[in-house]
């Protein structure tokens, strides 16, 4: 290692094969399954480099303070990088700071915390993510008419970011009339549940702004069963949302927080304890999902869990791009 | 005399409930120095009487009088203060706090607002030296058996000081010597110008302690007055309102040779190595001081509780049941002493109560049939003079009543062996009578029955063969000649002698 | 005679539960025209169906005076391990039904084990259990590549016999079952028998072990049932389907009048108080309000129909 | 009367009480030895101020919602609103401490809104007569509803020097444990105490003795109120801000801690400190987890059977008696 790394929090103290700490904040979800997949197949490649000793995985079982708690394990048991998806935007903040005193590297992904005390932060921009989504949906209703707002659960940080990325264009377009807003969890059923009442409220509906996970699904599913015509919906790379997109021939958008941002942060996380320079921030592209490149995604949905996500392919070639990028 | 008011008094108090009155226009005056006693059938009125005396129930009429001014609102807080205790049916306890803690509750001594343990321990530690109550005080209730318990709720009474006492049914679970300790101490509150009063079904201890009776009966007081030229058989007409018979039915031998149960080197819970043949078509008394393993024996029997033995023969099957189910297979009913915890289901109704044993061994998914559960709770009802609807809660039933109903949802399956636990504590002279009859019958029919009582006279007048119990071990099997109070007593103390002896 | 009938009918806390289903019914109608639509009711009633099912279980569970907190992970293991079992052989799909009913209903009867062997406390052995299959989940979830293509999951979830969704059938078959179970039979007795003193149904004869077990193996067979209904209605297993049914389950049974503490209760009361539970969620999702306010309004109202119908009878 | 020698004697009334409520939870505080043991040997650094510091933060709340519950099932009660109350309570010390009311005045409206609340829950189910699992689960939804419109998304802020001297490198954390369970002891010696015992197990026969039944059930409530939002500023303190879904887990575990460690649901039945030792075996046992180099898969169901088995093998072994 470098003597004066440039990355935060590193101290170059630390030497290869690194032990690196998996702090999930609840395994048992497919979308962690996957990413856990994906990182656990990163630490095979860097085993082979030499690069990382062993990979150790705590889950919080969606408690932030069982989090907090293992993240001390971790610094205990002196880990030499973290990688962490936060149970909470702010809660992690004084231990991560902990641990960034100590000299370990600290990679935050997916949900993050309000802190510049880790070594970098790896996201899709989440504000920018309801910002296309509401363009999307504005354009596809033809700039004016009556929509749904589906939102994720509510007081939980990227649900409320990507609604508020979605204001500006909301408010730029005032014939764009807000019927109703939800906020359930990332299931198809709560959403389903909701959208089937809101719809019997609501005899005329354009389109149906869906804030991520597998709302959309539900959304769909809940005006199959009532037999009413599909509108516009946004969603994500979800694998029954894009096969539910294709069999009905929706009007649809879609983009995707990849799974890959597991195996992302491990590799960001080596090359930090190596003394490169990292980021603080590297903001992973928003891909587009509509009617001219789903066809791509659905060909290799037999890859993927029937309730998981289709993400796109990742090589070290693409995280070495990322990490040039910013 | 007549110069003092009544330290606490009742002037025509009515009370129903849910519509049923259940007194109607009762008077009742507690004197100073004197022992009252309150007697009447189960379900009379009795305890609801006291409850209204000690604040714990309002009136719907009449009036709560102490010291001869009428109490706008008596509660049980002002009760307290007015120096009125109360020995509940050891209702009072709680299982988890100590003696010490269970005597005090409600009034203890404080130091700078907290509670003063010291204090306390040599108040509780008085008042449990003047009942016989020897455990060591930080023992949690819950450890103790029934009689024992009692005996913390008396003491619990007497540690507060009273100038009124109120006993209800104190007796019914104690044996003959904590019996005595208690009569004694009564004699001697009544020296120091306690006014007591006393609920018992047992008129031999009324006859012997008490100076005054009120007599409820159904609701209304058909007697107030003096003891004195009033003799047993005259109180149970004022109670039943007719002639009495006899209490106990004529003892005819109809033990025949066979054995119902034989046990050798029999051991479960205190009981140890001990041996016991129980005859067909007798009566077996089980007695001894309380809390010497005889319940132990009775459910070890039954299979209620881990049992171990060296050879076994239970109506003709060999070896142990091993679990109630099989226990009721081979004819074998356990009747158990706190009806409130063990025997019923207060919540449910008292048909459902009486059903319960069919229940049990139906097959599971058999239909049941309401009207003729209907039919044999009627016939059930009307056997054991249980009046009323039979829809209710059991908990709505006064205590006697609920005996009877713990005995009575074994009558239908025709046991060939009665196990008995106190199943005549807090009973009424007429049901003991009824159930007493039942039991002779019962064995005359060539059935067995084993008797465990803490009434020492029932175990004389009515067993076929008495087996006294002493620390775990049977130490004396008294046959029908041999009987006696005074045998019976003996056998049960005989430690207590032979330590002084030695 | 008759009017004595029909008054206690009348006064009883399933009918006013019911009753009190009703008045927000009509109520609501007026606010939200489209609520009281016949399509939105009977769709309600089909979500009430999945809790129904499930509260089916905690209905004995809690009669006996037990809790399953394992149900949620349950119904998730039923509705994400069927799509894994759909063996192509069995063209009606029954066989992998039935497999994964003999699945969540040993998983029910291992509960039963601890509860009734072990003496561990009901809470604490199923919300171990629940902790388990999370465990197991894991391992199962995003197995299998396969959607599930289950004909008889399908029909369940989507079929209407006679306008009746397929999932109100079952549930109404389901409950004529329970109810004749718990108030006909002599199992029905034994189980109010342990709820309400175990040790008095003990020395009455009652089995109170087998029972125990039963009662547990029932209630993971109907949580079973209901993943099976949920996974048929939302075409699709996940992770986290059973979520809501935990407290959901648990709510119906009280609020039908079902006593927590055990040995009382029916489930024709739970019945009422499911259809309640998404009724109000119904309600508040078309409100327009912020989400707090939103959170607010639901357990506003709750607790405000809990003051009109549930008083909880003294004990001891 | 030999006063001297009997007073003498009774003077050791309350140890000897303390001692027999030991039996029911010997099994447990064994286990939970064996685990600190098992702890100490895997993560030497335990013994450093620092790291019995941290140790005792992480199990701090957890053990005061334990306590809250405990105190809540011993008179007959229950409470699913735990979690929302933390929260709520974290919510308003991170929306007030560094505002214009202070840390004191933050710390006011904090204890305030618990003794607030937990009153009103507890005059809602004692004087109206309501099924404390269903009105607090109702409540859990309104208290939760109020955090959510406090602080809509996590934010707020504790002054650093509070969370430094609470959640920072010293045992503050333990040595307010120690005095809270002193203030429970105090409590059980004023005449509310006993009762709650009185009150849960047998309430017509304490209301009978004179105890204020009613009164102590009440006060129970704003007693587990307090602890619960206090717990929730801790956790603020813990974190540097406030997170209006922070609390959600704290209801399940307080109950899990709570029967863990003996505590019944009919009321008047185990311990409070039976309930600290649950709560302090659940969260030892993550710490263990993790040094043990246990996988997901393999954690949760060590979970299962540690709570399991710190039931059934004491239980098991008085079977065997
Ligand atoms: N809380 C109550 N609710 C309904 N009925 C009651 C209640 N308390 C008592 N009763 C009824 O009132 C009547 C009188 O009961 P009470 O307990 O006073 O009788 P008792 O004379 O004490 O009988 P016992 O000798 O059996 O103790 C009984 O018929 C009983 O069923
Ligand atoms: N929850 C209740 N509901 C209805 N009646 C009750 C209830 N609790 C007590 N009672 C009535 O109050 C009366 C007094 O209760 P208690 O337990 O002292 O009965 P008791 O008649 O003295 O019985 P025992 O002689 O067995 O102690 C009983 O007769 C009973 O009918
Ligand atoms: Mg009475
Ligand atoms: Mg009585």
């Amino acid at each position: 290692s470098q003597a004066n790394a440039a990355a935060k929090c590193i101290k170059g103290d630390r030497e290869a094969p690194y032990t690196i700490g998996w702090a999930n904040i609840y395994s048992v979800p497919t979308w962690m399954k996957q990413t856990q997949g994906t990182i656990e197949a990163e630490i095979e490649t860097l085993k082979k480099q030499g690069l990382v000793d062993k990979l150790v995985v705590t889950d919080a079982q969606g408690d932030a303070n069982v989090q907090i708690q293992q993240i001390q394990s971790m610094i205990d048991s002196d880990v030499d990088a973290i990688i962490l998806i936060a149970g909470s935007s702010t809660a992690p903040a004084r231990v991560l700071a902990d641990a960034c005193a100590k000299g370990i590297a600290i990679i935050n992904f997916d949900s993050l915390v309000d802190t510049d005390q880790v070594t970098a932060k790896v996201n899709t921009d989440s504000a920018q993510w309801g910002d296309q989504a509401a363009k999307f949906l504005i354009d596809a209703i033809g700039g004016k008419g009556k929509i749904l707002i589906l939102n994720g659960p509510a007081g939980v940080s990227v649900s409320d970011d990507r609604r508020k990325g979605a204001d500006a264009a909301l408010k730029a377009h005032p014939e764009v009339t807000v019927l109703a807003e939800t906020n359930t969890p990332y299931n198809v059923a709560p959403a389903q549940e909701a959208v089937t009442s809101l719809l019997f409220a609501n005899s005329e509906i354009d389109g149906i702004l869906s804030l991520g996970g597998a709302l959309s699904a539900g959304a769909v599913l809940a005006l199959d069963k009532q037999g009413r015509e599909q509108v516009p919906v946004t969603g994500e790379n979800a694998r029954q949302f894009l096969e539910l997109w294709k069999e009905k021939g929706l009007k649809s958008w879609a983009t995707m927080q990849p799974n890959w941002l597991g195996a992302f942060a491990t590799y960001t996380a080596v090359q930090a304890l190596e003394g490169k320079d990292v980021p603080a921030f590297v903001k992973i592209p928003l891909p587009v999902i509509d009617n001219s490149n789903i066809d791509q995604y659905l060909a290799r949905a037999a890859d993927f869990p029937a309730d998981g996500y289709i993400y796109s392919p990742f090589d070290e070639a693409l995280f070495k791009k990322l990490l040039a990028e910013q | 005399m007549l110069a003092t008011a009544p330290l606490l008094a009742a002037r025509g108090v009515s009370k129903s409930f849910f519509g049923n009155p259940v007194l109607r226009d009762v008077s009742i005056a507690l004197q100073p120095g004197r022992v009252h006693a309150l007697l009447g059938e189960n379900g009379a009125g009795k305890s609801t009487l006291i409850n209204l005396l000690s604040g714990a129930l309002r009136p719907d009429g009449g009036a709560i009088e102490v010291d001869g001014r009428p109490v706008s609102r008596m509660t049980p807080a002002y009760a307290q203060q007015a120096g009125i205790a109360v020995v509940q049916q050891e209702l009072s306890l709680t299982a988890s706090l100590s003696i010490a803690e269970n005597i005090g509750l409600g009034a203890y001594p404080r130091r700078f607002g907290l509670l003063d343990y010291p204090e306390l321990a040599v108040r509780a530690r008085a008042a449990c030296d003047l009942v016989g109550l020897d455990e060591p005080l930080s023992m949690p209730v819950g450890h103790l058996s029934l009689g024992r318990r009692q005996m913390v709720e008396i003491a619990k009474a007497l540690y507060r000081r009273p100038r009124v006492l109120i006993l209800d049914e104190p007796t019914s679970s104690l044996s003959a010597t904590e019996t005595k300790v208690l009569t004694n101490l009564l004699e001697r509150l009544r020296g120091e110008r306690i006014a007591i009063l006393y609920i018992s079904h047992r008129l031999n201890e009324v006859m012997a302690l008490c100076q005054h009776v009120t007599v409820l009966k159904d609701g209304t007081c058909t007697a107030d007055r003096s003891l004195e030229g009033t003799d047993a058989n005259e109180l149970v007409r004022l109670m039943v309102g007719r002639d009495p018979g006899d209490l106990f039915p004529r003892w005819q031998a109809s033990a025949l040779a066979a054995n119902a149960i034989s046990v050798r080197n029999f051991s479960a819970g205190l009981m140890r190595d001990v041996d016991l043949d129980v005859r067909t078509g007798e009566v077996l008394g089980i007695g001894g001081l309380v809390g010497q393993g005889q319940e132990d024996l009775l459910l070890g029997l039954y299979g209620a509780i881990p049992a171990r033995t060296a050879s076994a023969t239970v109506n003709g099957a060999l070896g142990l049941p091993g679990g109630v189910p099989k226990a009721n297979a081979l004819g074998l009913a356990y009747v158990p002493a706190d009806r409130k915890r063990e025997g019923l289901h207060l919540i449910h109704s008292i048909i459902t109560n009486m059903m319960l044993p069919a229940f049990a061994r139906l097959p599971a998914l058999k239909l049941r049939s309401r009207r003729a559960e209907r039919e044999t709770a009627r016939g059930l009802a009307a056997q054991l003079g249980i009046k009323g609807d039979l829809g209710r809660p059991a908990q709505a039933l006064s205590g006697g009543n609920q005996q009877k109903v713990a005995l009575a949802k074994w009558m239908p399956h025709h046991p060939l062996a009665l196990l008995l636990n106190d199943p005549t504590r807090g009973v009424d002279v007429e049901t003991k009578r009824e159930i007493y009859m039942m039991l002779r019958n019962f064995a005359a029919a060539g059935k067995a029955v084993v008797l465990l009582s803490s009434d020492t006279p029932e175990l004389v007048h009515l067993c076929d063969r008495v087996a006294v119990v002493r620390e775990g071990q049977i130490v004396a099997m008294l046959e029908r000649g041999a009987l006696s109070e005074e045998a019976i007593v003996s056998a049960a103390m005989g430690a207590e002698h032979q330590k002084v002896a030695a | 005679m008759g009017g004595r009938r029909t008054l206690t009918i009348l006064r009883s806390r399933p009918f006013l539960t019911l009753a009190i289903v009703a008045a927000v019914w009509i109520a609501a109608s007026f606010v939200s025209r489209g609520f009281g639509a016949y399509g939105h009711l009977r769709y309600l009633v089909e979500l009430a169906a999945v809790i129904g099912l499930v509260a089916a279980g905690q209905t004995f569970v809690v009669i006996a005076g037990g809790i399953d907190l394992s149900v949620a992970a349950i119904v998730t293991v039923s509705a994400v391990s069927l799509p894994l079992l759909s063996w192509q052989a069995d063209p009606t799909g029954l066989t992998a039904v039935l497999a994964v009913l003999a699945l969540t209903t040993t998983i029910g009867l291992v509960n039963g084990l601890g509860v009734a062997l072990l003496r561990v406390h009901p809470m604490i052995m199923t919300l171990a259990m629940a902790t388990f299959l999370q465990g197991l989940l894991i391992i199962i979830a995003g197995g299998s590549a396969v959607t599930a293509e289950n004909p008889l999951v399908r029909w369940l979830g989507n079929a209407r016999p006679a306008g009746i969704p397929a999932g109100v059938l079952l549930w109404v078959a389901v409950s004529v079952i329970v109810l004749a179970a718990m108030h006909a039979t002599s199992f029905g007795a034994r189980l109010f028998a342990i709820g309400a003193n175990p040790l008095a149904a003990t020395l009455s004869g009652v089995p109170v072990a087998s029972t125990t077990l039963a009662v547990y193996a029932i209630s993971g067979f109907t949580s079973g049932l209901a993943g099976v209904l949920v996974l048929g209605m939302n075409g699709q297993g996940y992770v986290g389907i059973g979520d809501p049914y935990l407290l959901a389950s648990i709510a119906a049974v009280v609020l039908g009048g079902t006593s927590i503490l055990g040995g009382l209760g029916t489930y024709a009361g739970t019945i009422p108080g499911a259809i309640l539970l998404v009724t109000i969620t119904a309600l508040i999702t078309v409100v327009n309000a912020s989400p707090g306010w939103r959170s607010i309004l639901f357990g506003s109202l709750i607790l405000g129909l809990l003051l009109l119908s549930g008083r909880e009878q003294a004990r001891r | 009367m030999s006063t001297v020698a009997s007073s003498r004697q009774a003077g050791a009334l309350y140890w000897p009480v303390q001692l027999r409520r030991n039996v029911g939870v010997r099994g447990l505080f064994a286990v939970v030895m064996a685990f600190l043991v098992a702890y100490g040997f895997l993560f030497p650094g335990l013994l450093t101020a620092s790291g019995f510091a941290k140790f005792t933060q992480s199990w701090f709340p957890l053990a005061l919602v334990a306590m809250a519950q405990a105190i809540l099932m011993l008179t007959g009660g229950i409470s699913l609103a735990i979690g929302a109350m933390v929260s709520l309570g974290a919510v308003i010390a991170a929306t007030t401490m560094t505002g214009p009311l202070g840390v004191a005045g933050g710390a006011a409206a904090v204890a305030l809104t618990g003794i607030g609340i937990g009153g009103a829950t507890g005059f809602i189910v004692v004087k109206l007569r309501l099924p404390a699992i269903v009105v607090t689960l109702a409540g859990s939804f309104i208290i939760g509803g109020a955090a959510l419109l406090i602080l809509p998304r996590p934010g707020g802020a504790i002054p650093e020097w509070l969370s430094d001297l609470l959640a920072g490198n010293t045992p503050a954390a333990f040595v307010l444990l120690v005095l809270i369970v002193l203030l429970w002891k105090l409590y059980l010696a004023t005449p509310l105490g006993l009762s709650l015992y009185a009150a849960g197990e047998n309430p017509v026969g304490a209301y009978r003795s004179g105890v204020p039944v009613d009164g102590a059930r009440v006060a129970a409530y704003a007693i587990s109120g307090l602890l619960c939002t206090g717990a929730g500023l801790f956790v603020a303190a813990q974190t540097g801000s406030g997170d209006p879904v922070i609390g959600t887990a704290f209801t399940l575990n307080s109950i899990a801690a709570a029967v863990l460690g003996g505590i019944g649901f009919l009321g008047g039945q185990g311990t409070m400190r039976g309930a600290l030792a649950g709560s302090l075996l659940l969260s030892l046992m993550i710490s263990v987890m993790f040094f043990l180099g246990f996988t997901p898969v393999a954690q949760y169901v060590a979970q299962g059977l540690i709570i399991i088995g710190a039931v059934a093998i004491p239980q098991f072994r008085k079977v065997q008696q």
